[in-house]
C-alpha cells in the first residue's frame, strides 16, 4: 500500500509492502508499531530508535492524525493513492479557502462580538470573547477573510463545538 | 491531636492532605459533588459526605452543606486546602462556632489580609515595602487620572481578585478603559464584586513568595522562598525553590520580613507572603495567602519540613518542631502544574474523560496528583490535574529529571500542558535562569509554536500512516461494507476479533 | 562521561537505570526478548534491540546476542543491572574485549567473590569474620559427617546458588539427606551445578549488609547498612536502612570491615558486603554481591547519594564525589517488595495480564516498577514487578507512610505481594524492630492466616452481593436469552448499552 | 432480592430493595457502590464508610467473589433465594464433602508426587512437589481425606489449572 502523510505542508510518501520494512521516499526503514492497552499509546521502533506516539482521540474517520511524540504535536493527514489522487481533482474544481467554520473549543459564554459580517479580517485577529471557566478567551481567527456570518450574540451559552461565526 | 479531619476540598490537595492525616494514625472525611462520586480524594478519604450537585456555589462553596457533613462524620477539625472557602473567614468562623479546630490561620488574619488595600496599609504601618497605587474603588475616571500620576505601565487590580482573575497590565493609557472594563467584568462574574484599584506596575520584576509557618505559642520561621515567575494571565504554571535570583542575605531579608508581615496580623498556621523582586534586588509586597500553597511541595523538598503535617500539628496546638536556624535548603525542586488545557491553543480548558494514564515515578519524582485512568475532567473545577514535583542535589539535575519525568508522563483523551512543560525545560532561557513574569506574556515571551520543530515529524508521519495501514486491514477483516451493514455481525465475534489485534 | 549506554537487562532495573543515565544526559539502548517488545525499559530507552526468544537463556543470558545489539547501537558502555549476567565475569570480559566500558567491578573482582569458598579465604586471610563451614565440592556422606562437627542447625548452601536458591536450613540430622537432595535439585537446574558446601547457621541472625562504592583512585567509602532480615525462603521481600539493631560504633566497625573486605579483592564500582548479626553484636560475612543490589534504594533515600549515578561516573573514570565523612544517615527508609506471588496461596508465582493500576504518590513515596496497565506478566522472569519505597522522618513515620502507600497500589489482574506487606506492617513485631531472619520462616514466624481479620468481612459481604445484584440486572437488559440468541443484537447498541452502565 | 453471602462459614441476608439502601441480616444501610474504569476496582461508600473493593477476575459466573478490601482477601459465595434453595436442597443428597480436585496453580514440572492412591490425608500435608520460576513449591492439601486418584507423575510438564490429584 502507498500512502501519502501530510505533515506542516510536507508530504512523505510511505509504501508498506511487508509488515516490518517500509520505504518513506524512497529509503528502507525497519518497523515495528505496537498498541499498548488500547488504541492511543502506541511503541513505535524505527530502525531500532524507540518512539512513544501518543494518538489524540479527536482524530477522526477522516484520516487525520492528532500525534504526540517527543513532547511535539503533529497533525497529519494520511491519504492512500485513491484518496490522493481524488483530492488533488477536487482542488482544481474549488478554491484553495473555502469556508471556514470558527467553533467554540469549549461551552461557555459569548462575553462580546468583535466582528460584523461582511468585515475583513487579518489572521490572528480577535473575533469574539468567549467566557468559560471564569476567564475571558479571545478567539482569534486562524486566517485572513472575510466574515460571512456571525450566528451568536453577546450573552449567549454556546456548547462545545457550535459554530460561532463563518468566514469566507 | 485530633481524632477525625475533615477535607472540605477535592482534587490533588484534598489527596495530599488526606495522606498528611492517615500518615499521623487520624481519621479522615472526605466531601464531594455529584461530579466527584468517584474522584480519587473520595476513594482515598475514610468516610464520604455528598455536600450537592457540581457547581461549585452548590458544593465546594456550599458552608452549610459542609459544616452538616463535618458534624455528621463527628469530625473534630476542618483543613480547607487552596480555593474554594480556604481564604473565607466567614467559613473560619462557622467552623470554629461549630466547635471544631479549623486547620488553617486565625479569621482575623484572614479578614486582615483579604482586604487587599486594608493589608497594604497594614504592611506599611509594620514596616514593609510596597508598591505605589492607589485607593480602591476609584472611577474609571479616577482610575484614568491615578495611572497618569503613578506613570505607565500601570497594574489594574479587582479588590476581590485573585488566581489571576480581575488583573490587567496595563503599558498604554489608550489600553486602559478597554482593561478597566475586562478587569470589571471579569471580578463580577468570579466575585460579585467589581471595585478595582491600581498599583505601580514593576517591570521585568520576579514573583518571588516566602513560606511561613507560625504557632500559637508565638514562635514564626520562615522556609525560605520559591520562585514563581513562570506565569501566565497571572497563573502561575512553574515553581520553584530556590531562586536563581536569591542571595543567603537576601533570603535572610525578606524572609525577616515576610516574619514581620505575618506578626502584623497576628498570623498563626502556614501562610505565603508574596513579594515582587527586581534586577536591582528591591522587593516589594503583593499579597499574603492565608492558606497552603499550591506550590508548597517544593518547598517541602529543599527543606524537608512537611508542610501539612506541620499544619496539624500547630492547629492542635502544638508548639513547633522547628527554629529558624533548623531550615536548611538543601539541594534544588521543581513544579510543573499539569493543566487540562491545550497548550497549542490558547490554554483553552478541555474536558473529557482520561482513557489511559501512566505516571511518572523513580528517583526525585513526587507527584500530587487528583487523577485516574476512567476519571472523567469536567469544566465545573479549576483545570489543575496533578502537580509534578523533582528534586535534584541542583537546579541542572532537576531540571533533567523533570525532563525525563515530563517524558514519561501520558495522559490519554484529553490535551494537557505537558508539552508545553517539556518546551519550557528545553528552553535556553528558562535553563538560564534568566526570566522574570513575562517569560510567558511579554513582547519577547516563550511561545508555544503552531507549527513545532521539525525533528520529529517525520515520526509522526510514518506513525500515522502506520497506524492508517493498521485501522485499513482491521476494516477488511470487518470486511469493506459500510458501518450501517456491518450490524448483523456477532457481537462476540467481533469482540473477539478486537481482542486478537494488535492492543497488548 | 559515555555518549550511550546500552542496559543489558529488563523490568524495574533496567528503567531505573535508563533513567539515571537519560537526567546524566547519556544516550540509551534497551535489549528485549519477544516477550518484553512493549515492556517499559523498551518503551522508556532511546533505542531497543531484540535479543532472542523469551526464555533468559536465548535471551538475557544470551552474551553473544547482547554484545552484538551494543555494537549495532554504537553504545561505548555496558550496565548489566542485578541477576541474569551481573555476576558473570566472562560477560564482564567479553563486553571489555570488544571495547567497551563495563559498569560493574573487574572482572577479577568478579570471580574471586564469585567462588563462595575462595571468598571465604580470601576473607580470612583479610581479617574479615566468616562462620565455620566446610570444603566445597561435598559428597553427600560427607556432608552428614560436616554437619555432627559444625553442630546443628546447619546450612546447606550450593557453590553456584544465590538469590536463596540451592540453599536450605536444617534443624534436625533426619532432614539432612532430604535437604541435600533439594538443594542440589534446585541449584543444577538454576545454575547447571549441583556442588554443595555446609556452613554453621547462625540462629536468630539479622542479615545485615552494606553498600560499598569504590572508585579507580583508590577511594572506597560505605553509605551504612541495609536490614535485610525479613525474607522467604533466603529471598528478600522488605529492607529498611537504617538497621534498629545498629548503633554508630557498629555502623563505623561493620562499615571499615565491608571496605576492607573490598580492598581485599581490588573492588572497583558498587557493591555490597552481606552479612549475618547475631544478637549479641557479633557478625560474620556472607558473601559480597558484586553489582547494584535490588534494595539499592533504601540507602539512596538516606543519604541523599545516587548509586547508579555513581555507578557511570566511576566506570567513566571519574574520582568519587563523597568521602566517608560527607555520608550522614538522614530519616528511614523501607522498601517492599511487590511480587506477582500469592501471599494466601504460599506465594505462588502469579502470571497474568495486569488490567488496572493505580500507583501510590505523594510525598516521601518512591517507586521503582517495571508494569503498567495492560502488561502481561509472564513465568518467563523473576516476579518482581516493582519495589515500593517510602521515607520518613524516622521509622514509625516510615512504617505509616508505607502503610498508606499500600493502600493505594491497586493492581488489577494479578495476585500480587501487596496484602501480605500491608499485614507486615501492621505487625506489632515489626513495628518494634524484633526480629531476625527466621521472621517469616521461623516456628513462631510471621503467617498469612488463610481465614483473614473479620474486621472488613461484612464489607465483603455487602460488596459481592451489590456486584452480583448489579451484574444480574444488566443480565436483565441484555435479555435473559441464552448467549447464542444474543448474536442478532447490533454491536453498536450493545456497545452503547455498556458505555451507560456503571464503569467510569 | 434477597441475597445470601457467605464468608468464612458465616452467612449474611442481604435485601437490595432500593439502589441505595439495603437490609444486611435486618439492619439498614446507605449503599453506594460505583465501578471505576472497567469490573474490578469499585468504590463503596457504606453508610459514609468509604471502601476500595478489588474483585479477582478469577472470580467466575458460579457468583463466588474473590474480594480484597482493605489489604484482606475474602471469599465471598453469593446465592439468590432460589440457588440457596437448591443448594440446600442439594446438600442434603449428598455428603458435606465431595470429591475435590487438587489443580496446578501455576504451570510448571511435577518433581515428586509425595501420596498414592488410597492413601489419608491430614489439612496440610504435602501431595506433591511442582518446580515453577526454577522455585520448588508444595502443594499441601487443603483439607483432610482420601487420595482418590493421582493423575500425573515425577518429571511431567503440567499446565495451569491442570488436575493433579483427587481427593474424596
Amino acid at each position: 500500500m502507498k500512502y501519502y502523510a501530510t505533515v506542516n505542508d510536507h508530504t512523505y510518501e510511505i509504501i508498506i509492502e511487508h509488515p516490518d520494512r517500509i520505504l518513506v521516499d524512497g529509503v528502507e526503514y525497519h518497523v515495528d508499531v505496537q498498541a499498548i492497552n488500547g488504541r492511543q499509546l502506541y511503541s513505535l521502533l524505527l530502525n531500532n530508535a524507540s518512539h512513544e506516539v501518543v494518538l489524540d482521540p479527536a482524530s477522526d474517520q477522516k484520516s487525520l492524525y492528532d500525534i504526540l511524540v517527543g513532547g511535539q504535536r503533529y497533525l497529519v493527514k494520511v491519504q492512500d493513492e485513491r484518496a490522493r489522487r481524488l483530492a488533488l481533482a477536487d482542488r482544481n474544481l474549488k478554491s484553495p479557502d473555502g469556508e471556514l467554520a470558527i467553533r467554540a473549543p469549549i461551552p461557555g459564554l459569548i462575553v462580546k462580538v468583535l466582528v460584523t459580517p461582511g468585515q475583513a479580517v487579518a489572521e490572528g485577529e480577535p473575533l469574539l470573547i468567549l467566557e468559560a471557566m471564569k476567564m475571558e478567551n479571545e478567539l482569534r481567527s486562524p486566517r485572513g477573510g472575510v466574515i460571512h456570518e456571525v450566528r451568536v450574540e453577546a450573552r449567549t451559552q454556546v456548547a462545545q463545538g457550535q459554530t460561532l461565526i463563518t468566514l469566507r | 491531636m485530633f481524632k477525625k479531619v475533615l477535607v472540605a476540598n477535592r482534587g490533588e490537595i484534598a489527596v495530599r492532605i488526606l495522606r498528611a492525616c492517615g500518615e499521623r494514625g487520624l481519621r479522615t472525611a472526605a466531601v464531594y459533588s455529584d461530579a466527584d462520586r468517584t474522584a480519587l480524594h473520595v476513594r482515598y478519604a475514610d468516610e464520604a459526605y455528598r455536600i450537592g450537585p457540581p457547581p461549585a456555589r452548590e458544593s465546594y462553596l456550599n458552608i452549610p452543606a459542609i459544616i452538616a457533613a463535618a458534624v455528621a462524620a463527628g469530625a473534630d477539625a476542618v483543613h480547607p486546602g487552596y480555593g474554594f472557602l480556604a481564604e473565607n473567614e466567614h467559613f473560619a468562623e462557622a467552623v470554629l462556632a461549630t466547635g471544631l479546630a479549623w486547620i488553617g490561620p486565625p479569621p482575623e488574619a484572614i479578614r486582615a489580609m483579604g482586604d487587599k488595600i486594608a493589608a497594604r496599609r497594614t504592611m506599611i504601618a509594620a514596616g514593609v515595602p510596597v508598591t505605589p497605587g492607589t485607593d480602591i474603588g476609584l472611577t474609571d475616571a479616577e482610575a484614568i487620572r491615578a495611572a497618569e500620576e503613578l506613570g505607565y505601565p500601570v497594574l489594574v487590580k479587582a479588590t476581590a481578585g485573585g488566581g489571576g482573575k480581575g488583573m490587567r497590565v496595563v503599558n498604554d493609557p489608550a489600553d486602559l478603559p478597554k482593561s478597566l472594563a475586562a478587569a470589571r467584568r471579569e471580578a463580577l462574574a468570579a466575585f460579585g464584586d467589581d471595585t478595582i484599584y491600581l498599583e505601580k506596575f514593576v517591570p521585568r520584576a520576579r514573583h518571588v513568595e516566602i513560606q511561613i509557618l507560625a504557632d500559637s505559642h508565638g514562635n514564626c520561621i520562615h522556609l525560605g522562598e520559591r520562585e514563581c515567575s513562570i506565569q501566565r494571565r497571572h497563573q502561575k504554571l512553574i515553581e520553584e525553590a530556590p531562586s536563581v535570583a536569591m542571595t543567603p542575605e537576601l533570603r535572610a531579608e525578606m524572609g525577616a520580613v515576610a516574619v514581620r508581615a505575618a506578626r502584623a496580623v497576628g498570623y498563626c498556621n502556614a501562610g505565603t507572603v508574596e513579594f515582587l523582586l527586581d534586577r536591582s534586588g528591591r522587593f516589594y509586597f503583593l499579597e499574603m495567602n492565608t492558606r497552603l500553597q499550591v506550590e508548597h511541595p517544593v518547598t517541602e523538598m529543599v527543606t524537608g519540613v512537611d508542610i501539612v503535617k506541620e499544619q496539624l500539628a500547630i492547629a492542635a496546638g502544638r508548639r513547633m518542631r522547628w527554629s529558624q536556624e533548623d531550615i536548611r535548603i538543601k539541594g534544588h525542586a521543581i513544579e510543573c502544574r499539569i493543566n487540562a488545557e491545550d497548550p497549542y491553543n490558547d490554554f483553552l480548558p478541555q474536558a473529557g474523560r482520561i482513557t489511559s494514564l501512566s505516571e511518572p515515578t523513580g528517583p526525585g519524582v513526587r507527584l500530587e496528583s487528583g487523577i485516574y485512568a476512567g476519571w472523567e475532567v469536567s469544566l465545573f473545577y479549576d483545570p489543575l490535574l496533578a502537580k509534578l514535583v523533582v528534586w535534584g542535589e541542583n537546579r541542572a539535575e532537576a531540571i533533567l529529571r523533570m525532563r525525563r519525568a515530563l517524558a514519561e508522563y501520558r495522559i490519554g483523551g484529553i490535551h494537557t500542558t505537558i508539552p508545553f512543560h517539556q518546551r519550557v525545560m528545553d528552553s535556553t532561557r528558562f535553563q538560564g535562569g534568566q526570566f522574570d513574569t513575562q517569560f510567558l506574556d511579554g513582547p519577547d515571551g516563550f511561545r508555544m509554536s503552531a507549527t513545532p520543530g521539525r525533528a520529529l515529524e517525520r515520526v509522526a508521519a510514518i506513525a500515522a500512516a502506520l497506524i492508517e495501514h493498521e485501522r485499513g486491514q482491521e476494516a477488511v477483516i470487518f470486511g469493506a461494507s459500510p458501518a450501517g451493514e456491518r450490524r448483523g455481525m456477532s457481537p462476540w465475534k467481533q469482540a473477539g476479533r478486537i481482542g486478537a489485534m494488535r492492543p497488548r
